[in-house]
């Protein structure tokens, strides 16, 4: 039940936010605040109930002819990413909150609307309903790009729609599939995940379902080669739309190859882990190359991203303890990293109206703790130890080195990468000679308090991660116990 | 042949809706009244659609050997007045300043409804025929409506041109398959096409292909499926739009109620020539219409060209024939496509009227910021017609996949999915005009007085939207329990 | 008081909180207070728990603070453990450290940014100690990286000029290679052996591998990756002559007393591997050797005076190497304590001297400072005697233990010794060629500068002084660490050896009095023919490596990224894309308008699908 | 008596339904338009009669009669369109009518 109210929270708030705009324009960010800010207190209920089992189950007929139900519910896992969608979104709102003048009502809306979509699929155990969400999810992200985005703000959202419409209607084929697979061995149709789970499918049907799932959450993850949507995506749109971007809606990926794509179809996903393990490298490297060649900042960050999400996919597909438990902690670290430095480097443009770094330099003398804030996020990015990328890495690596040498050695180049890139945007703009020759700097001042308190927690909470990640991997723990007993199981009895 | 009340009472909408013509007309006779005639012929809609609701439960029966009045005709029935009623509604404002005779449209309007009720009721070659014809002569007259006037918007003149010579060609060719069917069957009746009687004395199976595809040519044509739907962009533009309006959702929907009844009383996908073609009409449709809309600017014909897709979309659930759900599959989905595109056109018409048509993607700039309420209605028809969830026409997809996947059409499905890609492509780019900033120098015709109706109207399809988009259980049971009757 | 050895890396780490968070708001009196302080104050602790550890006499001291992550049976905790090596490297640490960071007091006085100097020395302060107290590999790892990214930081300290962050990112990229290989270790080791705290590690490899086994080679070929790059030895030791772009305090503390010696302990601390894989051993004894002679060449032909002092910091790892490669580990880790000492002080004395003549670097821009430069003279003095390892100088009794570890190995150990023989040789020559050209001869430059050597300045090089002379009695309580195999036969050192090296470093001292000195020879000569000038440029290139890996590694890179700058794989999209509009246009030329034509395309419709249907 | 074979009869359909096909491909004159319109209607008439006679019943000729009255109702449109087209273009060539495309 506090799932649907949290969800419902979300929805309501974000029409309110809209109406409230006719009285005062200065109402939507209060009122989505609050709305966050409620929504946040709710999700903290969730962490009073026992992480060990599904927690907040709601189960309600939607559409009995196809055996479709309104099935929400949450395990650590799915309280993680929840918890850091709140956290983001609080952030999101601090993001926008300056830079969001005109038509504020209908930003906040999508971005709650976004937000609850994104919740939605955290928690939907339905299939049908984690699609709805699923998409439930893009319309308002699509907004927020094609109004307040910047100058090609119009190919950036279309491009970023198209691709997750057209995989996501791969999905829905494969989930169609599956539901009816069930119908043929158990005669009646049914969307659940429990009951999904029962069905035996195997060869080279069940790798075809499989690729479906994959498609999706692969062009959402994004891993190569689906990841062309995000640079351009992430380079066009408003700050708060790239944290929310590369904080929540990239982990959705990741979270439904966890969920679904592998515990739906063990055979089929074990026959083509390698091929996963390869692309997730191949994203690591190629994409911390490109990112290594950009000028656009934002582009960059989104390059990186892609390369860090790689070490996501790479731990996924490993499938054991550390591998899992390393991939869910990257989604964490990477959550809060790369949403502040896009913040961060939303913050700079939002001051000197330019993201290319080729006309940037020496900001360090300007502003100081901007300077340092970027300097933590970007070591941070490249696995410094004692901060959470690291222990993601570090044990996506681990486990990965289980399943593959070869492919973890290669991967391990990207750690090398990382420091190549991060440090060059440093260099590029925060280093050197200051320069503004080619735009104005009348306005670049530094981090204002407001924006302080948001860097501060990220960095706090990045720190714990780094310091303490126990507090985050006992949450999480049990799902990725129950997850490898169940594939195991299968798999065993497959083989004999 | 009709002997008893009881084989009376099941025509009853029917009636009702041809008195209400002869009234109109009578009245028109005796007293030009634009109001009042605009009014009898809504009530007599709004009443058949009423009485046939109210007959849904009770009736099945075949009335002489050309009409089948079932749950599902009537449920039809109920969906084509009601769809014309709201186009009657739109109508009213849009002809409000035509400066010539205004009345006559609404005598055409309820003449092809007559004929969409006979169409939807019908199980045999002589009634679906006087039932098509009936609709499309009026529908000529609807299309040319305002060609007399000095202003007119558009080329109903060319349209109508165009539409008739076309759709005579098609006729020919139904009208001359039929013949050759009627020649190896000896009966006009769908069911006994493949029967017995037809093996025996045959003139060979090609033969009955041969007349058959004839047919699904013509009705192939009505329906704007490739390579027959070249006609449709030039008519929809051309046509004042409350007639494109009920050109597209009634014409369509009724053709393709007989299309199904003829498709699965007749058995024709036993021959499996008539399923390949099928299976590539569809495929056709799906890419012709999302490519030509591809970078159309004009909304009429963008909406012509996606209908185009949209019929390809409903013909895989046709072709997926022996699937269970198909035919509810193929209601829910004409049910949804009528309601999106009567929106999506509402709103069209509007901003329009009679002298100026605002159809041009251009002219929508900015809309949602000066009418946030209507371009709001206009998105969520335009991603309804897109398939996306939280919309009827997502539903609706869901079933075209549900019914592809159970017959395992998956190259249609894949094709499906392309057209659907594509189409994204040119609902987005409507919708990305109204997110733009206002331009000024658009000049909107104000709404006036006349069209609080036609808000009503938006208003009542968008609810309707939503409603069978985020709680579909109810209507799927209906249709579900209506359609088990074919 | 032992467990509360924790609080060694916390002092610092809070001097970098506090000099952080008020971001550089403090006064300076409160910052060198805070900076320097925290370092003393770790200074005292380790101290005193040194002390009460040699008391208690046992071999080694482990608390767990927390558990830092347990996954499944991985499970690495923030645990500090105490034993002889880690007791001298944090005793090493922090008093050499407390030492620098007194005299940067001093030193960075005038600069701007004071604070922001003083946060990231107690950062790698923390780390470094982190690095030597960890008792697992994760932990190990985690200072191992603060320090890297510390000295990035530090080298890169005057930002304005983009050559310092060139330098800086040279440094950080080029060891973070190194470490990259030594996280693969770390995956490997624990794969195999299950755990990564480093005792239980060892124990656990000792048990399960038989010496020489492929993965012992494996793992500790991958550790060495990881050593190599932190302590600049072949083939990564390009990076440190650059590092000198950073202040001369960071060049004491990080480039020459500390971080560059953390792969010494790694190998020192996990020796028991190495012993095995008798052949990595061995590489790194030749690694060492190759690294000092190499490093030695260099050093003599280079002008400015910190990199000669780098030079000389790369050829005296490589005799760490050298002693760890021939099995002296106790040796080695003494000359890390010795050359701490002397290194730190050359260092702090260059300091003086360029801070005194306003930032001069190239040595035969000075001359004649000695009265001028009175204490930086002292210290270049008493620090070139111990690098040169002049007899009972505190280099003198480090260095030989080493070369009497090689003597007494037998096989290469010969020719090992002979090298490192050479080595010292080349030593005496260019340590006192710098002391001859920057303090004697006539003054060239800077006639009139004042020494600035104010008493925070002073103090640490007096006391370095002492240490460098006398350091080397300074036992070190490390043999409970390295002599578990069991006593290794006494081989006897003929006196004729011992003459041997005591003698060279004096020729070689000699041989620079003569040609910079008394100008007997003259370098003119010498570089007269054409070979002795490409030879000379090669060295003072430092053996061409950085053009090699600019050709084999940097180009290529920057080449792909170019190339490649705008995605590749979205080119695949528009691609789609374009064929999507071209099909467009193909479908809607058939929309001419024409009657006819329409009427054309229906008929042909039919006859299509007709013919289609008869056909199939 | 000996009647026609139906495939003679259905034959001649084909044909003359073929004449008119072609004659609405090929002629301007929107007049001859709807004139080889009528003559394909006409010849699934003449189809209609000959099965008919196939069978013997008058369901035939029925169709046939309807077929007629649809064909009249069809020129009647037609004629009224003509006529307005003239007004406005003083030509019955149907190529004037080609305002939309696209």
């Amino acid at each position: 039940m506090i799932l649907a109210v949290l969800i419902s929270v979300l929805f309501v708030g974000g029409v309110l936010a809209w109406l409230s705009e006719n009285l005062d324009p200065s109402f939507p960010k209060v009122v989505a605040l609050t709305t966050m800010l409620i929504s946040v207190a709710i999700m903290l209920t969730l962490l009073g109930e026992s992480d060990s089992e599904w927690v907040a189950s709601l189960n309600a007929q939607w559409i009995p002819r196809f055996g479709i139900s309104f099935h929400l519910a949450a395990d650590g896992l799915s309280t993680l990413l929840i918890l850091l969608t709140g956290f983001l979104g609080v952030i999101a709102i601090g993001a926008a909150w300056d830079e969001i003048n005109d038509r504020s009502g209908f930003f906040y809306f999508n971005l709650l609307w976004t937000l609850a979509g994104v919740v939605g699929v955290f928690t939907a155990l339905d299939l049908f309903l984690f699609f709805f969400f699923w998409e439930v999810m893009l319309i308002p992200m699509y907004f927020m790009i094609a109004i307040w985005g910047h100058e090609n703000k119009n190919y950036a959202a279309m491009k970023f729609f198209i691709f997750t419409q057209v995989t996501g209607m791969l999905m829905l084929i494969s989930i169609l599939m599956l539901a009816y697979f069930h119908y043929i061995q158990f005669g009646w149709l049914s969307f659940d995940y429990f009951d999904l789970l029962n069905v035996s499918t195997s060869g080279t049907v069940s790798m075809w379902m499989m690729l479906g799932f994959f498609a999706a959450f692969a062009t959402k993850l994004p891993s190569m080669p689906f990841h062309s949507w995000l640079p351009d995506a992430h380079s066009q749109a408003p700050t708060a739309g790239s944290v929310i971007l590369a904080g929540v809606l990239l982990k959705t990926g990741a979270y439904g190859l966890i969920r679904f794509a592998v515990p739906l179809f063990p055979e089929a996903s074990m026959q083509f882990a390698p091929v996963a393990m390869t692309l997730a490298v191949l994203s690591i490297l190629y994409c911390a190359k490109v990112a290594f060649a950009q000028t656009d900042i934002k582009r960059l960050i989104a390059y990186t991203s892609v390369s860090h999400m790689g070490f996501v996919m790479l731990g996924i597909y490993a499938w054991n303890e550390q591998a899992l438990q390393g991939a869910v902690m990257t989604m964490l670290a990477h959550g809060l990293s790369a949403a502040a430095l896009f913040m961060l480097a939303g913050g700079l443009q939002h001051r000197i109206h330019t993201r290319d770094m080729t006309h940037m330099g020496g900001f360090w003398a300007k502003v100081p703790r901007m300077s340092f804030a970027v300097l933590f996020f970007s070591i941070a990015a490249l696995g410094m130890p004692g901060l959470g990328n690291f222990v993601g890495e570090f044990l996506a690596l681990l486990g990965a080195f289980q399943a593959s040498i070869p492919l973890t050695v290669a991967a391990a180049f990207g750690l090398i990468f990382a420091s190549v890139y991060s440090l060059w945007v440093i260099q590029k703009v925060f280093h050197g000679e200051y320069r503004n020759s080619d735009f104005d700097d009348s306005h670049l001042s530094d981090l204002s308090r407001r924006e302080m308190v948001y860097v501060a927690s990220m960095m706090f909470g990045l720190v714990w991660m780094g310091m303490y990640p126990q507090s985050f991997l006992d949450m999480s723990e049990a799902t990725i116990q129950g997850l490898l007993t169940a594939t195991e199981s299968i798999t065993s009895m497959a083989q004999n | 042949m009709i002997t008893s009340f009881d084989d009376l009472l099941p025509l009853l909408p029917l009636l009702i809706a041809t008195a209400t013509a002869v009234i109109a007309m009578v009245t028109v006779g005796i007293r030009r009244n634009y109001l009042l005639t605009a009014a009898i012929v809504i009530i007599g809609l709004i009443l058949t659609s009423f009485v046939a609701a109210v007959m849904m439960p009770y009736t099945n029966q075949q009335i002489t050997p050309l009409l089948i009045v079932d749950q599902y005709s009537l449920f039809f029935v109920v969906v084509c007045c009601i769809a014309a009623t709201f186009v009657a509604i739109l109508s009213f404002p849009y002809f409000f300043s035509l400066d010539d005779e205004r009345e006559e449209y609404y005598l055409m309007l309820t003449v092809a409804v007559i004929g969409a009720i006979v169409m939807v009721s019908s199980n045999h070659f002589i009634s679906a025929l006087l039932g098509l014809e009936t609709l499309s002569m009026s529908l000529y007259g609807m299309v040319a409506y305002p060609l007399h006037s000095k202003e007119s918007a558009k080329y109903p003149l060319e349209a109508s041109v165009k539409y008739l010579v076309l759709s005579g060609v098609a006729t020919g060719f139904i009208v001359f398959g039929m013949s050759l069917i009627y020649a190896q069957t000896g009966s006009l009746a769908f069911s006994d096409l493949t029967s017995d009687a037809a093996q025996m004395n045959s003139l060979g199976e090609n033969y009955t292909v041969v007349a058959l595809l004839m047919i699904v040519a013509g009705m192939a044509f009505k329906l704007s499926l490739a390579p027959f739907h070249v006609w449709t962009p030039d008519v929809y533009e051309g046509s004042p739009l409350p007639a494109t309006t009920f050109l597209a959702t009634v014409g369509k929907a009724a053709m393709f109620v007989v299309l199904l009844r003829f498709v699965t009383i007749s058995n024709a996908l036993e021959f499996e020539s008539v399923v390949t073609v099928f299976s590539l009409i569809a495929v056709a449709s799906i890419l012709a219409g999302n490519l030509l809309a591809l970078l159309q600017d004009n909304i009429k014909r963008i909406l012509a060209y996606s209908s185009i897709a949209h019929m390809g979309y409903l013909l895989i659930a046709i072709i997926a024939g022996q699937g269970t759900i198909s035919n509810e599959a193929i209601t829910y989905y004409l049910l949804a496509y009528v309601i999106m595109t009567l929106g999506a056109f509402a709103i069209t018409s509007v901003v329009s009227s009679s002298e100026k048509e605002f159809d041009s993607i251009m002219d929508y700039t900015g809309l949602f910021w000066r009418n946030p309420w209507l371009s709001a209605s206009f998105i969520a028809m335009l991603l309804s017609l897109a398939g996306i969830p939280l919309t009827v026409g997502f539903i609706g997809k869901f079933y075209i996949f549900m019914s592809g996947v159970e017959s395992g059409l998956w190259g249609l499905l894949i094709a499906l999915v392309i057209g659907s890609g594509i189409g994204l492509y040119y609902y987005l780019r409507i919708v990305y005009r109204m997110l733009l900033p206002v331009e000024e120098g658009l000049k909107y015709r104000i709404a006036g007085i006349e069209s609080i109706t036609a808000y009503g109207v938006i208003s009542i399809l968008v609810f309707l939207l939503l409603l069978f988009g985020i709680y579909p259980a109810p209507l799927m049971s209906l249709i579900e329990s209506v359609s088990s009757v074919i | 008081m032992l467990d509360l050895i924790w609080l060694l890396p916390t002092f610092p780490l809070l001097g970098f909180l506090s000099l952080v968070l008020t971001s550089g708001n403090l006064p300076k009196k409160a910052v060198a207070v805070i900076g320097a302080g925290s370092i003393g104050m770790s200074f005292l602790v380790a101290a005193i728990i040194a002390a009460q550890f040699i008391a208690s006499g046992d071999d080694y001291f482990v608390i767990e603070v927390w558990t830092w992550m347990s996954v499944g049976e991985f499970s690495p905790g923030f645990a500090f453990y105490l034993d002889g090596l880690s007791l001298v490297m944090m005793l090493i640490i922090s008093g050499v450290g407390f030492l620098i960071h007194l005299y940067s007091t001093g030193f960075m006085l005038d600069d701007p940014s004071y604070s922001r100097f003083f946060s990231y020395m107690n950062l790698f302060v923390a780390s470094m100690l982190m690095l030597v107290l960890a008792d697992n590999l994760v932990l190990l790892y985690l200072g191992w990286e603060g320090v890297g990214l510390c000295s990035y930081l530090l080298i890169g300290f005057w930002y304005e000029n983009p050559a310092n962050g060139y330098a800086a990112r040279k440094a950080f990229i080029t060891t973070r290679v190194g470490d990259t290989s030594m996280a693969i270790g770390l995956f490997l080791l624990f794969t195999q052996l299950g755990t990564l705290n480093i005792q239980d590690m060892l124990h656990a490899a000792e048990t399960q591998w038989p010496v020489g086994s492929g993965l012992a080679v494996a793992a500790s070929l991958l550790l060495l990756g990881g050593a190599v790059g932190k302590s600049a030895q072949l083939p990564l030791q390009t990076w440190l002559p650059d590092a000198m772009a950073g202040p001369t305090p960071i060049s004491a503390l990080i480039h020459a007393a500390t971080m560059v010696t953390a792969g010494v302990y790694l190998i020192a601390r996990t020796h028991i591997l190495f012993e095995l894989a008798p052949n990595v051993q061995l590489l790194v004894a030749w690694i060492g050797l190759i690294t000092l002679l190499m490093a030695g060449f260099t050093a003599m032909t280079q002008h400015d005076i910190k990199r000669i002092l780098a030079y000389s910091t790369v050829s005296q790892i490589g005799y760490m190497f050298l002693g760890l490669g021939v099995g002296a580990y106790s040796a080695s880790v003494f000359h890390l304590m010795t050359h701490a000492f002397f290194k730190a002080l050359l260092f702090l004395g260059a300091g003086t001297v360029i801070l005194s003549l306003h930032h001069e670097h190239d040595i035969f821009k000075m001359g004649g400072k000695r009265k001028q430069l009175p204490i930086a003279f002292a210290s270049f003095l008493i620090g070139s005697l111990a690098l040169a390892a002049f007899p009972f100088t505190s280099g003198y009794f480090s260095k030989d233990e080493i070369l009497i570890g090689a003597l007494e190995m037998d096989g290469p150990g010969i020719w090992l010794w002979a090298g490192g023989v050479l080595g010292a040789f080349f030593t005496g020559i260019y340590s006192f060629r710098l002391v001859f050209v920057v303090f004697f001869g006539e003054s060239k430059a800077h006639h009139d500068e004042k020494e600035v050597a104010g008493f925070s300045m002073a103090t640490p090089l007096i006391i370095l002084m002492v240490l460098a002379l006398f350091g080397g009695l300074i036992s070190i309580p490390v043999d409970s660490v390295f002599n578990h195999g069991g006593e290794h036969e006494e081989h006897h050192i003929s006196a004729l050896m011992h003459g041997i090296m005591i003698v060279v470093p004096l020729l070689g001292i000699g041989v620079s009095y003569l040609f910079y000195m008394s100008k007997t020879f003259s370098i003119e000569n010498l570089m007269s023919s054409s070979l002795a000038k490409s030879l000379h440029k090669f060295w003072f290139s430092g053996w061409g490596m950085d053009a090699l890996y600019q050709f084999l590694f940097v180009n290529p890179f920057l080449f792909l990224a170019r190339i490649n700058k705008n995605d590749l794989i979205d080119s695949f999209y528009s691609g789609i894309v374009a064929l999507t509009r071209t099909a467009n246009g193909l479908v809607a030329r058939a929309q001419t308008g024409q009657l006819r034509w329409y009427v054309m395309t229906v008929i042909g419709g039919v006859v299509l699908i007709v013919c289609l249907g008869v056909l199939l | 008596m000996a009647s026609i074979p139906v495939e003679h009869g259905l034959i001649l359909a084909a044909l003359l339904f073929a004449l008119g096909l072609i004659g609405v491909l090929t002629r301007r004159n929107i007049v001859f338009v709807l004139m080889s319109l009528e003559v394909m209607l006409n010849a699934s008439g003449l189809a209609f009669i000959v099965a008919a006679s196939r069978w013997g019943h008058a369901e035939g000729q029925v169709m046939f009669l309807m077929i007629l009255t649809l064909a009249a109702a069809e020129v009647a449109v037609g004629l009224g369109l003509i006529i307005q087209m003239y007004r406005r273009f003083h030509t019955v060539d149907i190529n004037v009518l080609s305002q939309m495309k696209g």
